[in-house]
Formats: structure tokens, C-alpha cells, sequence
């Protein structure tokens, strides 16, 4: 009982690298494939290969799991947005070659 | 409760000076050995209980400068240096203690006690803190003198392993002075541990760390206050903006000098709610530290007038107490648990508890005349009222004994 | 090891690699530390926190932690355990101080200023403007002036052994020697009238 | 002169963000998601709390808004520049980075007397030839031990069955003993072996060197037995034999043992715990089967789901826990390592959960035939047919060694940090990068994190700890913190503080 869908997103709400993030994050249950038209991305989203027959999410089901998915990766993107650099920088302060 | 001086009669003293009180069969056995550090005989003050004996009146020859009569009324004939007689209480001064007088006053303070374990280097009265809860509020003034006696007051010291504490005021307000007097304990004195309380503020600056490591003093270990897990609680608490921070500083360049570091945490209504929050913050952020002491308060001093604000029943934070105690200690940073009276303690937290405060500052009161560990209690600070009497204060049973005994395996 | 300027750079683009995702994040970097005083001070030298809950047997950590995927042994693990549950580690050595350190309350001796004070003969000497960091070093006692101690403290032993009464000078006088030989003879010892080892011993003057 | 102005101490401060990664925990409480920052402090918070925080509209001066302050997760740019903390955090997690390579595994002999289906290495029968380490290779080798900077080294003895080649096992610990006369380094040494072949000999010997054994034990007898098939099917009868013969001579603490887990073991959770408390072990390694060397052929039989293993975990943590209660040491080791990783500052210098990775950074791997690998398991990939993970030879200097490309390799794929999946989870400040292992499974150093057992394994273990640690009894958090602590239960009247 396969399905499958398409979920339209307004790139400056998603951009790509949260849809490509969340597709990743998502991949071992769905299979979701990004295209690009104009400001939109279109996912088109069906259910992956279960090796154990486990069983499928519904169509439904995957639209909730995707749409949280994108919110948390767009709010980490946000986080790192605000913090990029320091990361970077305490990796570097810490890692001082303090006579090493 | 001995205290730390009296009054004299004062006869023939031309300047402030120090003595070191000796009697005669000490001085024929050990001579200016007596004194850790450098000493000459015009350094004693001679103890003659019997000074109408004809041997004390043939000592009298001695080229020592002073003579302290502890049973006679007058100064004596025939003996031009100074002389301290018809004390206020004969117990205060004894041999083996380092004493200083001055001119135009009766007081004798002791500076230092033979046997003591409290014996204290006292840097100076100001500080660049004003702490809500300070016991001895600082004064503005220029102290400096003080670093001088302490230089000298070492020399005079017993030989010995009884620690030696450093304290002010704000001791690394006098930098050099506080610097040559570590480099002087450990010539002199380097098998006493010193005890250095300081608010860590002025070690945020990073010279400190060249200087320390060049001292090396193997026994110093530095108190040094911290009372929140971030900056508006702890500044807070000690009335200068931006203390937290310096402290925080202060705290790893003393790590980067390899010191030995004592946290210490007085517990009041304002720090007692996060105590366990500050647990966690001091050993994720500074597990160097070799001790966390968690105190109970002293009414004295700014407390007293911040009441109020201080004041909580030490049985209101018996949880957040066991909490922390037990967070570090699982964790392998040792604390202990200062200046409470055991009967308003947790039974569980046994295994920290000290019987800290010193025996001529504490006492206890008429619930304690029944209580079957008067011994192991550390008892209430001279300065004790019953406004900051915890309602857990009861006498402990023999029953009850048990409980802590099995807790203290 | 130069590894380590690798992994710095690597750990420093934590950035993910996905496919396609690498966006340049210089710009928003600046931004970011706009405004911030985030360059820390040359001199701090970043801190290694030790081990506080294995201290003891840290040295054997690595065996401890081998790959799991092998033998590996836990023996480290185990050090602090006899076999069956006996002793554990205790936490790090540590004896408390005895008290903490009593606040005093002291004055400036009220008579005189402090500068007179600090003047003053407490050690001979006028204070220097800037102190150094160096302890001033001992005085060094004339031999005389040892000597002529050592003499009044035999002098005073003497007396109070009712073998002396003549003044205690740090002489060593005919009074002083005739006494210290009485005082050998009946002590069994050899009558010289010097102040040697054994008989500073009997006498109870301990030297240095 | 020292009155501040209550108006000073109050005046407004905002908050800035530092780096952090949030995980939904999917779960029922009210604080369900875990944060963590970047040098692994963490707080369980809610859904709510997470937007305010991104959005600053934290109120100050709370509860929350002080602990994500004093965790850094958050700074007041006017208040306090934390960097020297998170600094120095960020150091001690990563201290294994200073030292170079400590862990020095020595493989002297291929001989084995079992036959083990599941065996991770290649093997050579009892009397085969041309298996064992040579005199000169193992001479190089220790040069290449005493080249690595590390102040502590530990040499490990892995076959095969290393006693098998006990002249080996002797020249190179007196040869190692004798250069650090003068290197002074802190050096342990540990032979693992099935102490099958003990000797009055070897054990004098490794008296003298303090030498540890490391053994494994998979559970009772028919368990063991059937797992280590030897000719006399007496396996778990010798291996005991040796256990207690070790302790004899070098005390309680010289013989550690692990467990391997079959199919089959995983039906015996109770037992083979059983079988460590009746033997009197303080501590048991369930490790999952490894997918490399001989385990890999025969998946069929034995292999099991990652999820398999994961329940057979739980059970037996529960049950590990239940038994601690009642008064029984006995700590799991790789739960011991994540907890280190959960709640302390500190490296565990665990080889597997390092970012960087483990292998060659830290771990290098003599073959008896003179090869030398980045770690144990990229050796057994090459005795799979594999090619590539070879560093080089033993005659090689260190230095050479290292500047490899495979270490560039592995170092490419090899900072959990920079991965993708990786970068972006709440769990990799307590994880690691482990290359060689998503080589194996997947073919790719880098692997895909959706389908990796690695991933799957530690992020539903520190999970399941997480929610331990988030909503277990008093009682529970006590015997975490006894294996954490390695104290008595006893000792720790009170957890104290969940953090």
C-alpha cells in the first residue's frame, strides 16, 4: 500500500538546506525528492524501501513527521545563523597548541 | 574562648613593637631558636612569674627588651627596658606568644598563639568588596603597615606544622607586600600550610600567574568566595558589578599557576536556593579546586543589618545543602560543612561536617547543657542572638547520636 | 603534531557537509562577532581539567578504554575493587582544614600612625618604597654575638642549678668556668670547664 | 565609597545565543527535548521554552533562564565573557588530541586453539608457520611505541591467542621496560587471551611487569561453549581455570573479562549477568558483534538487528540496575563510558567515541607480518579481503606513519562535528566518529547516518540514559553514579544534585 505525495514550500520560509536536511534526517522511513521552481520547493515524498516489510506511514502520518522536521531544522539553522563563528572560534582558542 | 589580647600596665615603651613572650628555662634550652626566623634576645619578652626570686632578679642582667610580670602589680627595679605588668587577665598572654604593644595604650594583643591552629597573618582592613553579609565591615584606610608586622611577625612564629592563615580586608590589595610575605612564609615557616582568603577579583589580572609560580609555595591554599553560578547573584551578594567575572578570572589564572584553590560559600536566604546549581557550575567550570567549604553565617558585622535579606533557617536548606554536598562529593571534589550546630543538620550530611569554628569564637547555649554531642559541634559564634537562632535547635539524644554515628561509618 | 591544526580546521567547519549545503557562512561570521569582544587574551593559556572521579588509576585509562570491539581490558576500572566487592575508591585525598580561618578583629595600634609604625624598630630597618618580591635576608648574627648568647644560656642553666650566682653577661669568666667543671664533676663527666656537646646536653641547651 | 546603586546591578542586559543542538526525546514528559551545548552541558526543556529561548524572549532572573547562563548556552555580552570556561570545557573533552597515539596493540601470533564462528580476526591453526611476529618486527615496533609523545602508553597483546607466542610477548615488554628506564612514561601492559595457555612462567613474568590479562567470558558454560568451540569443548572450564589462576598469583584485580554476544546470548540476558556476579567480576562489557572479520561471513547464523541488541541492553540494564540496588557491584562498561561522557567535564579517551576519530589518532596496530594499521579493525578488514587501511610498515618512522594518507582519510570523515546527521544532533558532544566501522557496514568512511548501526547504537543508548537521568528514582541515579564514581552504593546515601 504505497503512496505518494508532494508538500509545496515558500523557499524563504524553507530554504533548500533545511528541505535537504530534513530529507536526511527522514530518509530511513521516507524517500523524499526535492525539486526547485521558482521561489518554491516541491517535495515529493513516498514511502522508502522497508527492508523488514515493516510498516508504511501513511501519507498523513509522513506530512506531520516532515512538517516538524523541517520547523526543527529551520529553527537550528536559525541558532546557528546567530552563533556562526563561534563555534569556530572556541574550537580554536581551546585547541591552542599550548607548546604541543 | 580565649580571647586575643588584654590590657597591661605599660612601663618604658618608646615605640610599637613586637615581642615574643619566652620564660627562662625555654630560653636556656633552645635560645633564639625558639623563633622559626631570624631573632636576637632584645626580640623576647621575658615571662617572670616569680620576680622577687633572687634567679629572676640576677636575670634581669639579660639583654632582653622586655619584661612581662603576669603576677605582680609594679614594674620592678633595676631593669631599664619595657615592662608589662598587672594584666587585665593573666591567661590571655603565655609563653611562646607573639605579642605587640604601643605607646600610649594599654592593650596587649596577641598576634600569635603557641598551639593555636587559628593563628592569622591579618593583611589589612580594606577590601574592594562590600559583601551583605561581612563579618568585619572594611575600612578606607591606608594599612600598609601591616605587611611590615607580619614580616617581622613570622620571624618570631614557633617552629611548626599548625597552619597559619592570611586574611584581610582584601589581601591582594597589598600585592608586593602579600607576595613577599608568602615568599617570606615559606623561608621561614615552609611547614605551615597557609590559608589565604581572598575574593579572587584582582587576580584577573594575568602578571599574577608569573609571580605565584615564581613564589612556589608548596602549602598555600587560596579561600576564595563564590556564592552564585552567575553574575547578578554573585555581584550581588558581594555589592560590586562586575566581581563575579574578575573572580571567575581570578580563579583559572590561579589554576594556570598550579595554586591550590578552596571554594567557599557562605549559605544565606540569597545563595542558599541554587546551592545545588552552584555545585554543578563549579565542577563543570572549575574541578581543579581541591575543596568546596559550604558556611553558615555569622552575625556580625553588615549581616546584622541586612537581616532581612540574609536571614533563613538553616533547616530551610538542609535539602539544597544535601544536594550539593552530595553532588560534589560523588563526584570527587571533597567538601565540608562549616559553622552549623549539628542539631539542625541532615543527618545524611554527617560525613562533611566540621567542628569549625575556632574555640575562642564559639559556645553554646542553655538548650545545649543536655545534648549528648556538645563535643563534636561546632556550636554558635561568640556573636550568637536569637534572632538568627535556627527553631531546630534542640539537645540531640543518645538516640539520635546513633543516627548520625551510623551516617559518620 | 601538526594533526592537530587539521582537526582544528575540521572541528571549525562544523558546518554540515551535506551534498549541495555548503553555503559560505563568512559573512554571517562577521556579523555574528560584531560588537563583541570575543578575542580572548594571548596569555590565557587554556585550561586541561584533571580527572577528579578516577584521579588514582588515571594512568591506565587507556587500557580501560580500549575499543570495545576487542578485548579490552578493565583492569583499570577494577583497581580500586577487590574481587568481590570488597574495597572502592575513595574520593580524592583530601583532609579538610581543621577550621576555617578566624576573621580577628584588629586595629592599627592606636598611637601611633601607621607610617611611624611601619618605620618603627619591628625589624631594624626602614621599609622600602617598592618591596620586592624576594624574602630580605636573614641578618647575619656576628660569632660573637651567637657565642656570647650561647654563654648566657649556660649561664643561666648553671644558676639554676645553683651552680653560678654571678651575672648572667655572655662572659665566659672564671665564675662561669669554674661552675661548669663543678657542675661536670658531679655530673660524671669530663672536667675541662668547655662547653662541649655532652656537656650542654646535661646541662639541657640544646644548639642549633 | 563601596554602595552600588541598586539601578547599576539591575540595568538591563540582553542575551546572545552560544552554539547548541536540541533532540526531541518523543516522549510524554513535559521537558521532552534535550539540549546540548557545545562542550556537552545539557538541560531538558520544554517545547515552549525552546522557542523563547531562540526568540530572547526569556525572562530574566529566572530559574531557567540562570541555568542556561551558568551552562552556556547563553551570554550577557555586558555581564560576562565565558569563553575561558567553555574553553577549557572544550579542551578537556578533546584532551586526547595532545598526546598522540597511547593505545599500541601488538599482534603476535595469528594461532588460535578455537574456532569461533563469530571470530572478528583471521586465524591459523595450532602448529601453522609464518603467522607470528618476528623478532625484528617487534624491535621496530617498540621504536615506534616510544616515538608517540603520549606520557602514558599502554601495550596490548592480541592474537589469535598471544600466549601462543610468549617469546614475543617477553622480549618486547623487556625490551619496552628497559628504554623506559630513562623515558619514564607511565606504560600498562595488557595480554588478551582466553588464559588457555597459562604457565608458572608467564605468570612469574608478569608479575615482575605488572602485566593485566584481559579475558573473555560469555556466560554460563553452554553459552561460552557453544560461542568458543575448542577441540576438548572445555573452553569456559579452561578459561575459568585461568581467571582464577590469575588472580591467585597476581590478585583479584589482574583478570578483566567481556562478553561477546551470539544470537543466542541474547536470549540470556539474566544469565550471563549472573555468570559475572557468580565469578566474583566488579564490571561486564556487553558489546554488540563487531561487523568485521569472521562475524561478517557468518551474519547469517549469528548477527541480529541493531534493535535486537538494544532491547537485550535495556533488559539487562534494568536488571543490572535491580541488582546494584540489592547490594551486588556490578557496573556495565560502555554505560560507565557514556555516563563519563554525560556528566563530567572529562575525556574518557575511549578509542570508539572519539571526534576526531579514535583509529591512528590514537591507536596503532603492529600485525605480526609487519604491517601497521590505524586500529584493530581496519586490520581485520584487510584479512577480509579489503584493501586501502594499511598505514604503512613497521619500519616506518611514527611520523611518516601518521602523515598517511589514510590518516588523512579517516581525519576527512573522521570529526563527528563536521558530519552530516552528526553536526546538527544533541548527542555527538557524548559521541564519536567511528570511519572504519561505516566502512565496513556501508562501504563509505562517511556513511549515511540514517542507516548507520553505529548512530543507531549510541544515540538510543545515551537516549535511553538521558531519560534515566531525566526521570529515574533516587535509587536509579545512585547506581549510575556508583559505576560512574566506581564507589560503593553504600558510599552514596544520596544521588544528590540530577543536574
Amino acid at each position: 500500500m504505497t503512496w505518494a505525495g508532494t508538500i509545496v514550500l515558500d523557499e524563504s520560509a524553507y530554504p533548500l538546506s533545511v528541505a535537504q536536511k530534513a530529507a536526511y534526517a527522514l530518509s530511513s522511513i521516507l524517500s523524499i525528492l526535492i525539486s526547485r521552481q521558482g521561489d518554491a520547493l516541491y517535495l515529493v515524498v513516498t514511502p522508502a524501501d522497508l527492508q523488514n516489510g515493516a510498516s508504511h506511514l501513511s501519507e498523513a502520518q509522513a506530512r506531520v513527521l516532515i512538517t516538524r522536521s523541517l520547523n526543527d531544522f529551520a529553527l537550528r539553522q536559525q541558532i546557528q545563523l546567530e552563533t556562526s563563528g563561534l563555534r569556530e572560534l572556541l574550537a580554536g582558542v581551546a585547541l591552542r597548541e599550548a607548546g604541543v | 574562648m580565649l580571647r586575643l589580647d588584654t590590657q597591661f600596665d605599660i612601663h618604658n615603651l618608646p615605640c610599637t613593637r613586637l615581642f615574643k613572650v619566652i620564660a627562662p628555662s625555654e630560653l636556656i634550652e633552645k635560645g633564639t631558636a625558639v623563633c622559626a626566623g631570624d631573632a636576637s634576645l632584645s626580640d623576647f619578652a621575658l615571662w617572670l612569674d616569680e620576680p622577687e626570686s633572687d634567679y629572676s632578679k640576677q636575670l634581669l642582667a639579660l639583654p632582653v627588651d622586655c619584661l612581662l610580670l603576669p603576677t605582680s602589680d609594679t614594674a620592678i627595679e633595676g631593669f631599664d627596658g619595657t615592662q608589662l605588668v598587672n594584666p587585665n587577665d593573666s591567661t590571655i598572654v603565655q609563653p611562646g606568644d607573639v605579642i605587640v604593644v604601643s605607646p600610649g595604650s594599654r592593650v596587649v594583643r596577641v598576634l600569635y598563639r603557641r598551639g593555636s591552629n587559628s593563628n592569622l597573618l591579618f593583611m589589612t582592613d580594606r577590601c574592594n568588596s562590600l559583601c551583605l553579609m561581612c563579618s568585619q565591615p572594611p575600612k578606607d584606610i591606608d594599612d600598609l603597615w601591616h605587611v611590615e608586622e607580619n614580616l617581622r611577625l613570622i620571624d618570631l612564629m614557633d617552629p611548626g606544622e599548625e597552619q597559619i592563615g592570611i586574611s584581610g580586608g582584601e589581601p591582594t590589595l597589598y600585592r608586593e607586600g602579600l607576595l613577599e610575605i608568602i615568599a617570606k612564609a615559606k623561608q621561614i615557616i615552609p611547614e605551615k600550610p597557609l590559608h589565604l582568603l581572598s575574593n579572587g577579583r584582582l587576580q584577573s589580572d594575568p602578571t599574577w600567574i608569573a609571580d605565584l609560580k615564581a613564589v612556589a609555595h608548596p602549602q598555600l591554599t587560596w579561600g576564595i568566595p563564590l556564592y552564585a553560578d552567575n553574575a547578578d547573584d554573585h555581584d550581588h551578594v558581594v555589592q560590586a558589578p562586575g566581581a563575579f567575572s574578575e573572580t571567575l578570572h581570578g580563579l583559572y589564572n590561579l589554576a594556570r599557576a598550579n595554586q591550590r584553590i578552596e571554594i567557599r560559600v557562605v549559605l544565606s536566604k540569597l545563595t542558599a536556593p541554587r546551592l545545588p546549581e552552584l555545585a554543578h557550575f563549579i565542577f563543570r567550570n572549575m574541578p581543579f579546586v581541591q575543596h568546596i567549604a559550604l558556611m553558615g553565617i555569622e552575625n556580625m558585622g553588615l549581616a546584622k543589618k541586612h537581616y532581612d535579606e540574609l536571614w533563613i533557617d538553616p533547616l530551610d536548606y538542609q535539602n539544597e545543602l544535601n544536594q550539593a554536598a552530595y553532588f560534589l562529593d560523588v563526584r570527587g571534589l571533597p567538601v565540608s560543612v562549616y559553622n552549623l550546630p549539628l542539631c539542625v543538620l541532615e543527618p545524611s550530611l554527617y560525613p562533611f561536617y566540621r567542628q569549625s569554628i575556632s574555640d575562642w569564637k564559639n559556645l553554646f547555649i542553655e538548650a545545649c547543657q543536655d545534648c549528648a554531642v556538645v563535643t563534636q559541634c561546632a556550636g554558635f559564634f561568640k556573636s550568637h542572638s536569637s534572632r538568627w537562632q535556627s527553631r531546630g535547635i534542640h539537645p540531640i539524644t543518645a538516640t539520635e547520636l546513633g543516627t548520625y554515628a551510623r551516617r559518620a561509618l | 603534531m601538526k594533526l592537530i591544526s587539521r582537526w582544528k580546521l575540521l572541528i571549525g567547519q562544523a558546518v554540515a557537509m551535506l551534498p549541495a549545503v555548503a553555503t559560505s557562512m563568512a559573512h554571517a561570521n562577521q556579523a555574528a562577532l560584531a560588537g563583541v569582544d570575543w578575542t580572548p587574551q594571548t596569555t590565557d593559556e587554556p585550561l586541561v581539567f584533571k580527572n577528579t572521579l578516577n584521579s588514582v588509576d588515571a594512568v591506565n585509562i587507556y587500557a580501560a578504554h580500549r575499543s570495545h570491539s576487542s578485548h579490552r581490558s578493565h583492569s583499570s576500572h577494577r583497581s580500586h575493587y577487590s574481587g568481590s566487592g570488597g574495597g572502592y575508591s575513595a574520593p580524592r585525598a583530601y583532609t579538610p582544614p581543621p577550621a576555617p580561618t578566624p576573621r580577628t578583629t584588629y586595629n592599627a595600634p592606636s598611637s601611633s600612625t601607621p607610617s611611624d609604625s611601619s618605620s618603627s624598630n619591628l625589624s631594624g630597618s626602614t621599609r622600602n618604597s617598592a618591596p620586592s618580591t624576594q624574602t630580605s635576608p636573614q641578618r647575619v648574627r656576628p660569632a660573637n654575638e651567637e657565642l656570647s648568647l650561647l654563654i648566657m644560656r649556660v649561664q643561666m642553666a648553671l644558676m639554676v642549678k645553683k651552680y653560678y650566682t654571678g651575672s648572667i653577661d655572655g662572659l665566659m669568666g672564671n665564675g662561669t668556668r669554674g661552675a661548669l667543671m663543678a657542675f661536670q664533676m658531679d655530673s660524671g663527666l669530663p672536667v675541662n670547664g668547655k662547653m662541649d656537646t655532652q656537656t650542654l646536653n646535661a646541662l639541657g641547651v640544646a644548639i642549633p | 565609597m563601596f554602595k552600588v546603586a541598586a539601578a547599576i546591578l539591575a540595568r538591563e542586559v540582553g542575551y546572545k545565543l552560544l552554539p547548541f543542538r536540541f533532540l526531541r526525546l518523543d516522549d510524554t514528559s513535559p521537558k521532552n527535548l534535550l539540549i546540548t551545548a557545545e562542550t556537552g552541558e545539557y538541560l531538558f526543556v520544554s517545547e515552549l521554552q525552546l522557542r523563547q529561548l531562540v526568540g530572547k524572549q526569556l525572562e530574566r532572573g529566572t530559574p531557567l533562564y540562570k541555568n542556561l547562563l551558568a551552562r552556556h548556552f547563553i551570554y550577557e555580552p555586558q555581564r560576562h565573557n565565558p569563553i575561558a570556561e567553555i574553553a577549557a570545557q572544550y579542551r578537556s573533552r578533546k584532551e586526547f588530541l595532545f598526546g598522540g597515539p597511547a593505545l599500541h596493540l601488538f599482534v603476535v601470533t595469528l594461532r588460535c586453539n578455537h574456532t569461533c564462528q563469530y571470530c572478528q580476526v583471521s586465524r591459523a591453526p595450532l602448529g601453522g608457520s609464518g603467522h607470528d611476529m618476528s623478532p625484528e618486527h617487534a624491535s621496530h615496533a617498540v621504536n615506534r611505541l616510544f616515538e608517540s609523545p603520549s606520557p602514558v602508553l599502554t601495550v596490548e597483546f592480541q592474537g589469535g591467542e598471544p600466549l601462543l607466542a610468549f617469546d614475543r610477548i617477553r622480549q618486547i615488554v623487556e625490551e619496552v621496560a628497559e628504554r623506559n628506564e630513562h623515558e619514564k612514561r607511565s606504560i600498562q601492559f595488557v595480554i588478551s587471551s582466553t588464559l588457555h595457555h597459562l604457565t608458572d612462567e608467564i605468570l612469574d613474568f608478569s608479575k615482575t611487569h605488572g602485566i593485566q590479562f584481559s579475558t573473555s567470558l560469555d556466560g554460563p558454560a553452554f553459552l561460552h561453549n557453544a560461542n568458543r568451540p575448542t577441540p576438548g569443548k572445555d573452553a569456559y572450564e579452561r578459561t575459568l581455570k585461568g581467571i582464577e589462576w590469575v588472580r591467585k598469583r597476581l590478585g583479584s584485580d589482574a583478570a578483566s573479562a567481556l562478553t561477546t554476544l551470539t544470537a543466542k546470548s541474547l536470549q540470556y540476558p539474566y544469565a550471563i549477568i549472573d555468570e559475572y556476579v557468580q565469578q566474583g567480576f566488579n564490571s561486564i562489557a556487553l558489546r554488540p558483534l563487531s561487523p568485521y572479520g569472521f562475524a561478517k561471513k557468518s551474519s547469517q547464523r549469528l548477527d541480529y538487528s541493531m534493535a535486537e541488541y538494544i532491547d537485550f541492553y535495556k533488559t539487562s540494564l534494568a536488571y543490572l540496575i535491580r541488582i546494584n540496588q540489592q547490594g551486588t557491584y556490578l557496573s556495565e562498561g560502555y554505560t560507565s563510558l557514556l555516563l563519563n561522557n554525560v556528566l563530567t567535564p572529562f575525556s574518557s579517551g575511549y578509542v570508539d567515541l572519539r571526534s576526531p576519530v579514535g583509529a591512528g589518532v590514537g591507536t596503532l596496530l603492529y600485525n605480526y607480518d609487519g604491517d601497521v594499521y590505524p586500529s584493530d579493525e581496519a586490520r581485520m578488514l584487510l584479512e577480509m579481503g579489503e584493501d586501502g587501511l594499511r598505514l604503512g610498515y613497521v619500519t616506518q618512522p611514527l611520523q611518516e606513519l601518521l602523515r598517511s594518507p589514510v590518516i588523512e582519510l579517516l581525519l576527512s570523515a573522521g570529526v563527528a562535528e563536521a558530519l552530516p546527521g552528526c553536526s546538527d544532533c544533541a548527542l555527538v558532544p557524548y559521541c564519536g566518529a567511528d570511519p572504519i566501522e561505516h566502512f565496513a557496514r556501508q562501504g563509505d568512511l562517511i556513511g549515511h547516518r540514517a542507516f548507520s548501526t553505529f548512530c543507531q547504537k549510541n544515540s538510543e543508548l545515551l537516549t535511553h540514559l538521558f531519560r534515566l537521568l531525566r526521570d529515574g528514582d533516587d535509587d536509579t541515579q545512585r547506581v549510575l553514579l556508583s559505576w560512574l564514581a566506581r564507589r560503593s552504593l553504600e558510599d552514596l546515601p544520596v544521588a544528590g544534585y540530577k543536574g
